[in-house]
């Protein structure tokens, strides 16, 4: 079956920096904003922009995220020919296969897109909160006559530092790279949003296979050996809400952003929306004396307490008196009697005890609490409030 | 292994909800917060290892087609078996039949195509969680002809006295079936035979040209059937009227009847509909209320159920009320024991005021 | 992105087919050895990036319901979008519309729901393999109010003198549509226009008591709607009456009408029927046949189309003959221009024979 | 979500013995029967009985076999909590984690099983075309108070050297195994069917796990250790049809079975259906001129020549003066005119040139014909028929 572009998403991120929440989970399975894992955000633009078939590679710890996506069913991507299919590296005649990075997980998938005998190849990474239109993306692609393009976006010159920065010519064509510069010479950050020609990645995907000291990475080998070619490669700028959530704090900001009425639009654009697989619980309970504001609260919670600029996924409990501040609480999560939480991440299925209180400062990370340091912090602190400020 | 098929006999049932049934049929009325009345029994069947449901749709079963879908969300988007909706679509010159025996003569081809050799049928007005495997293994242990679910209610509610009450002796033997204004336990209108009965039942009715095969078919022969009772002790209540559906709605406010209903034991399954969590801004005030997701809420709600995406904007009230999707409480509007239906918009400082009794029923897609 | 959705009306369209259709709609009559006639348009359909379908189902919908099932053979099981069948079912008092325009009217919401800005209609008897993307990119381009799927038959057939024929200028706009026995374009009964313009043309025709959509919609408006005429030029043919039903399923016995209608573009889709391999056993004798999956053959197949799951006994000879499926041929009998439809059984010995232009066509489930 | 049997199917197998057929295939997914593929007969039986959920434990080549399967709609096993699950070897935070044997690739699934918290385990492998109801079997096993049931077949006195026998007391209680036994015993052999009760398989994996120098087999550590340790051991007697396709010869009587009038129910047995994707093709073409008899012929197919006792796949031509006998043509093979084939099998797409002659005796074992080595056929034998006899 033909196809004019094959979608690669690379969702075999470790999330290092994302500390416990991503123990055992790789990061695009993360749960964000009430509902969704971050992948969620990604697949659902495959779907509004209509860029299937979409091919989605997955490495590590893999086995949530498998029974997250499934068949790709809450993103219609259920297909019969051209809808997703999960690649994992697997078994050859002899030995394994591992993706030894984002190059090598495209090359050795190559066969997957040949299937499709594709023009355009569509990259994108499973690990950022964004809406996008892809396939505006492509049509700019089509028009420029370029070899690559790479979506863009402007971020404040003061940031700059921790980015991808790409230097252009005035109509956009990409002449250099620069990875997190001190003294960056544009604002243009990338987004790790790429459409390739495939004839032309192909070859430099073959090329790069063969090189023995090589990553393997887009960023690292790939496009600068197409920029060394002198290929032609463009910038598209991008104007939007886009967070790459890979540390605590800023997985935490990227909850707060979700209170800001016009980033309230992130979970409910009518006109872009965001799918995932629908909670199974009965509606939310508030209960007599409760106190909820500010707050996203999804189904099955039972409210007593006090909830304010806080989201809480579905199947949370807040006990009475309880009062749960600028906290992101996972499903399934109990939070007992007379408890004060602030600025902290609850883990799924993790039980606060009455009265703990754990309240972390503004200057200092949010602390995630699992079902293993909860009980630390209880006997470390047993009977004090543990204030981190 | 023996199995049952279900049936959820909707060609008995009228439209007793007044302004909620107008367009559709009782069965998929909402109900608490986020379901359809049908999801109960629906949901009770696909757990109970049954994998083919026929229902028979009565009259304005559009908003049911529409609501059941493919049967995905009930697990039932199957190749074999799966769910079959069955409207009355009949073009047979030579059929005679009446009541709800027309749906069994003009799908009798189903009946035999299928595979299981036990009907579990049921209504839509008994609302309960449940499985029925334990029914169907009490069924088979007492070799009885027909079961029928029943409960028993310590206090007998006003929607109790249309239904049917079961006198048994003490093997639980069905002894007397009728309408009586006494204490008994009361028939769900759940019941199961094998097919083979069902469909001669069927048979005998239509030949004699009866209407209805609970009343012509069983309770009619209750001298000739072994028909066993099966007292049921969980959760439930009847829906049969505007009152009884307001009373309980709003009976799922008090958080043991939520606990019961809900985290009993599986999860009631309804249709997906994607909406973000719930959006409580800064001067929200809610309590004892039961809010579905994709909700808006900047105003006061009290003792109030709001199904999904539904907007309280500031300053606006809403109090014993319940609000089904897709409406609009504008600013300053008060709302006190009223039922709006879907895609209400009530406007700027408009107030509606019901009793509990007789709450105040406003019709989809009106703007007050 | 500009998009279409689809909708095949079939409440305009008549039982034409005789004993085919005493208990199915048109649209759902088998054809050509394992498919309905509905197939071929609703896989034209979602092969064209048309990612919504609704069907106006006409009477005797039981069976098409049944084919579709939840439209996962057609890849419209899904969540946004897929499949809505949607039946007469009217329940508005206030309702004056009339025709095919009463499905509209019933129907707006639906309409209105949904996200395509383009309409693309269709009926069920023009039958072809194709995608309708060029088509749409061609009304887009000659910016037309609406686009006529039109073709050219060079021997003109019984079947085309009832369709509409049309004549255009130069530039391709059409300038006279309508019934005459000349040699001109014919009419698909395929066209394409916005979803504004379509509900604007119901409501006007609505109140004025109209009774078709294209008709009293856009023949009627030809003086003042741009409408193009969107040439094809690929294989097909124009179902319309029991002869040309057989006559149609008779040609693609020959290897390139075969070949053109099912191995030129994408294939069919039909409803998944799980049967094995067709097994020919020692004495089967078949040639020049269409035969599907799940057959038995012991004895003499010629000239003829078998369905799924049909036996032919030793001894039987079937020549010139269409047979559904689940027929059951048995020893010694001698078929010869007949239509069986399905679950028919000819017992032993007896013999069939209609003419080419007037088969001898027997109604399902019959015992010969 | 609490389930009674959990069942595991083991989809790993290389199928050595198999040559040509499994060389970038895995021998589950090996096409059998004209429409079906070896894995569809295990599927079916798990839908027919009633038994799931189903793990499905794959390793080797696994691309088309998870093409195949899916989430396992086919066999309506596409269920929201209790369906198929797709259970390959993944990577953890430090490096690889293949499956090391059967029974190790149970152990690292531990946790896939502890989620309905069963009372059984079924343990099943892709490889065997039977029709079977676990459920039976299942009964069986509660019933006599086991640990573990195995499901054993009686195979004919001559033949117990080629198969795992196990010796037993007159209730079938196991005393003993013996691995192609010379001298048998007894001739029930075990069909690799296994149902153990949870609890004690679990001890038993998780001993192994941390032996050394075990190959973590269930035939040659697990089931010798529970024996050892005197564990209740039953057989369960099986009867009807049970093959393992294991090599070329095996696997072309077993296509040749299907004519056999009693075994053909394998395929059209409407009480024990066997599902498969089906085939999108119009309906096979029978051309005037043609000869088709003892013959399973698919969708799609048309003929021109005569095709006699074989079993052609959907999408086959065979062209004008051609005769195919005795053979197994894969899905989309095109056999041009006037060729000749007796006692081959072959495989996916390939053409066999005009005028080709090849015919395999009854002594030779049946040639698997691919585009590459029909050209090296070509070479070697141009002009001249090809005999092997």
């Amino acid at each position: 079956m033909k196809k004019e572009c094959v979608t690669m998403l690379l969702a075999g991120g470790v999330g290092k920096r994302l500390g416990l929440l991503t123990k055992n989970l790789a990061k695009p399975a993360v749960p964000f904003g009430g509902k969704y894992r971050i992948i969620d955000f990604t697949l659902s633009n495959c779907l509004n922009s209509r860029m299937f078939p979409v091919g989605v590679l997955t490495q590590y710890s893999p086995l949530k995220l498998h029974q997250h996506i499934g068949v790709g069913k809450p993103w219609d991507l259920d297909r019969m020919h051209d809808g997703l299919t999960i690649l994992s590296p697997f078994t050859e005649t002899h030995g394994g296969n591992w993706y030894e990075g984002t190059a090598d997980a495209i090359t050795k998938n190559i066969n997957y897109i040949d299937n499709y005998d594709p023009e355009y190849v569509l990259v994108i990474s499973g690990d950022h909160i964004y809406h996008m239109d892809y396939n505006q993306m492509l049509s700019h692609h089509k028009k420029s006559g370029a070899d690559v393009t790479i979506s863009v976006l402007e971020v404040p010159w003061k940031e700059t530092s921790r980015f991808g920065i790409l230097n252009t010519t005035d109509d956009l064509r990409i002449y250099e790279f620069e990875e997190k510069p001190i003294h960056a010479k544009s604002n243009l950050a990338s987004m790790g949003v790429y459409i390739f020609n495939w004839k032309v990645l192909k070859e430099y995907l073959l090329e790069d296979a063969s090189l023995e000291n090589s990553d393997h990475d887009f960023g690292e080998n790939i496009l600068p050996a197409m920029l060394a070619n002198n290929r032609r490669m463009y910038a598209y700028r991008f104007k939007g809400y886009w967070k790459d959530v890979g540390t605590i704090e800023s997985y935490w900001e990227a909850h707060m952003d979700l209170f800001d009425q016009d980033l309230a639009q992130l979970l409910r654009n009518k006109e872009w929306p965001v799918y995932s697989h629908n909670s199974l619980l009965p509606p939310q309970l508030i209960e007599d004396g409760a106190i909820v504001r500010e707050s996203l609260i999804n189904n099955g919670c039972v409210i007593k307490g006090t909830v304010e600029q806080s989201v809480l996924f579905e199947g949370v409990t807040v006990g009475k008196g309880t009062r749960v501040s600028k906290s992101i609480i996972h499903p399934g999560a109990k939070i007992g009697e007379n408890v004060e939480l602030e600025r902290v991440i609850v883990q799924e299925n993790v039980t606060i005890p009455a009265g703990t209180t754990i309240v972390v400062g503004m200057d200092k990370e949010p602390v995630v609490l699992s079902n293993e340091n909860i009980n630390q912090f209880k006997q470390l602190f047993a009977g004090k409030k543990i204030k981190l400020a | 292994m023996k199995t049952m098929m279900g049936l959820i006999n909707l060609g008995q049932e009228h439209d007793y909800l007044n302004e909620l049934t107008y367009f559709r049929t009782g069965a998929s009325v909402p109900f608490a917060g986020r379901y359809r009345l049908i999801d109960f029994t629906l949901s009770n069947m696909t757990r109970s290892n049954i994998y083919e449901v026929a229902i028979f749709a009565g009259n304005k079963y559009r908003s049911l087609m529409d609501h059941l879908g493919t049967g995905a969300d009930w697990d039932l988007d199957k190749r074999h078996g799966g769910l079959f909706i069955l409207p009355p679509d009949w073009n047979d010159p030579t059929d005679i039949s009446k009541g709800d025996l027309r749906y069994f003569h003009n799908n009798f081809d189903y009946f035999e195509r299928g595979k299981s050799e036990y009907v579990l049928i049921s209504g839509s007005q008994f609302i309960t969680s449940t499985v029925y495997d334990d029914m169907f293994q009490f069924h088979l242990d007492r070799d009885a002809d027909v079961t029928l679910l029943t409960t028993s209610y310590p206090d007998p509610l006003p929607e109790h006295r249309s239904c049917i009450k079961v006198k048994m002796d003490e093997k639980s033997w069905v002894t007397c079936l009728c309408n009586e204004q006494e204490n008994q336990p009361v028939f769900s209108g759940v019941y199961l035979l094998s097919k083979q009965l069902l469909l001669e039942l069927v048979k005998e009715c239509i030949a004699h040209h009866k209407e209805n095969l609970f009343k012509d078919g069983i309770m009619a022969n209750l001298e000739r059937l072994k028909i066993q009772a099966y007292q049921y002790d969980g959760y439930s209540s009847v829906v049969n009227s505007i009152e009884s559906y307001y009373r309980h709605n709003m009976a799922l406010l008090e958080a043991s009847s939520y606990q019961e209903l809900f985290f009993s034991g599986n999860n009631v399954l309804t249709k997906v509909n994607n909406q973000p969590p719930t959006n409580y801004h800064d001067t929200a005030k809610v309590s004892k209320s039961l809010i579905a997701t994709g909700c808006e809420i900047d105003g006061e709600v009290t003792n109030s159920i709001l199904f999904h995406n539904v907007k309280v904007a500031q300053g606006a009230t809403v109090k014993n009320s319940i609000i089904m999707q897709h409406c609009q409480i504008e600013e300053g509007v008060h709302l006190e024991n009223v039922i709006l239906d879907k895609n209400v918009t009530v406007t700027k400082n408009q107030a509606l005021k019901g009793t509990k009794e007789q709450p105040f029923v406003v019709a989809k897609r009106r703007t007050i």
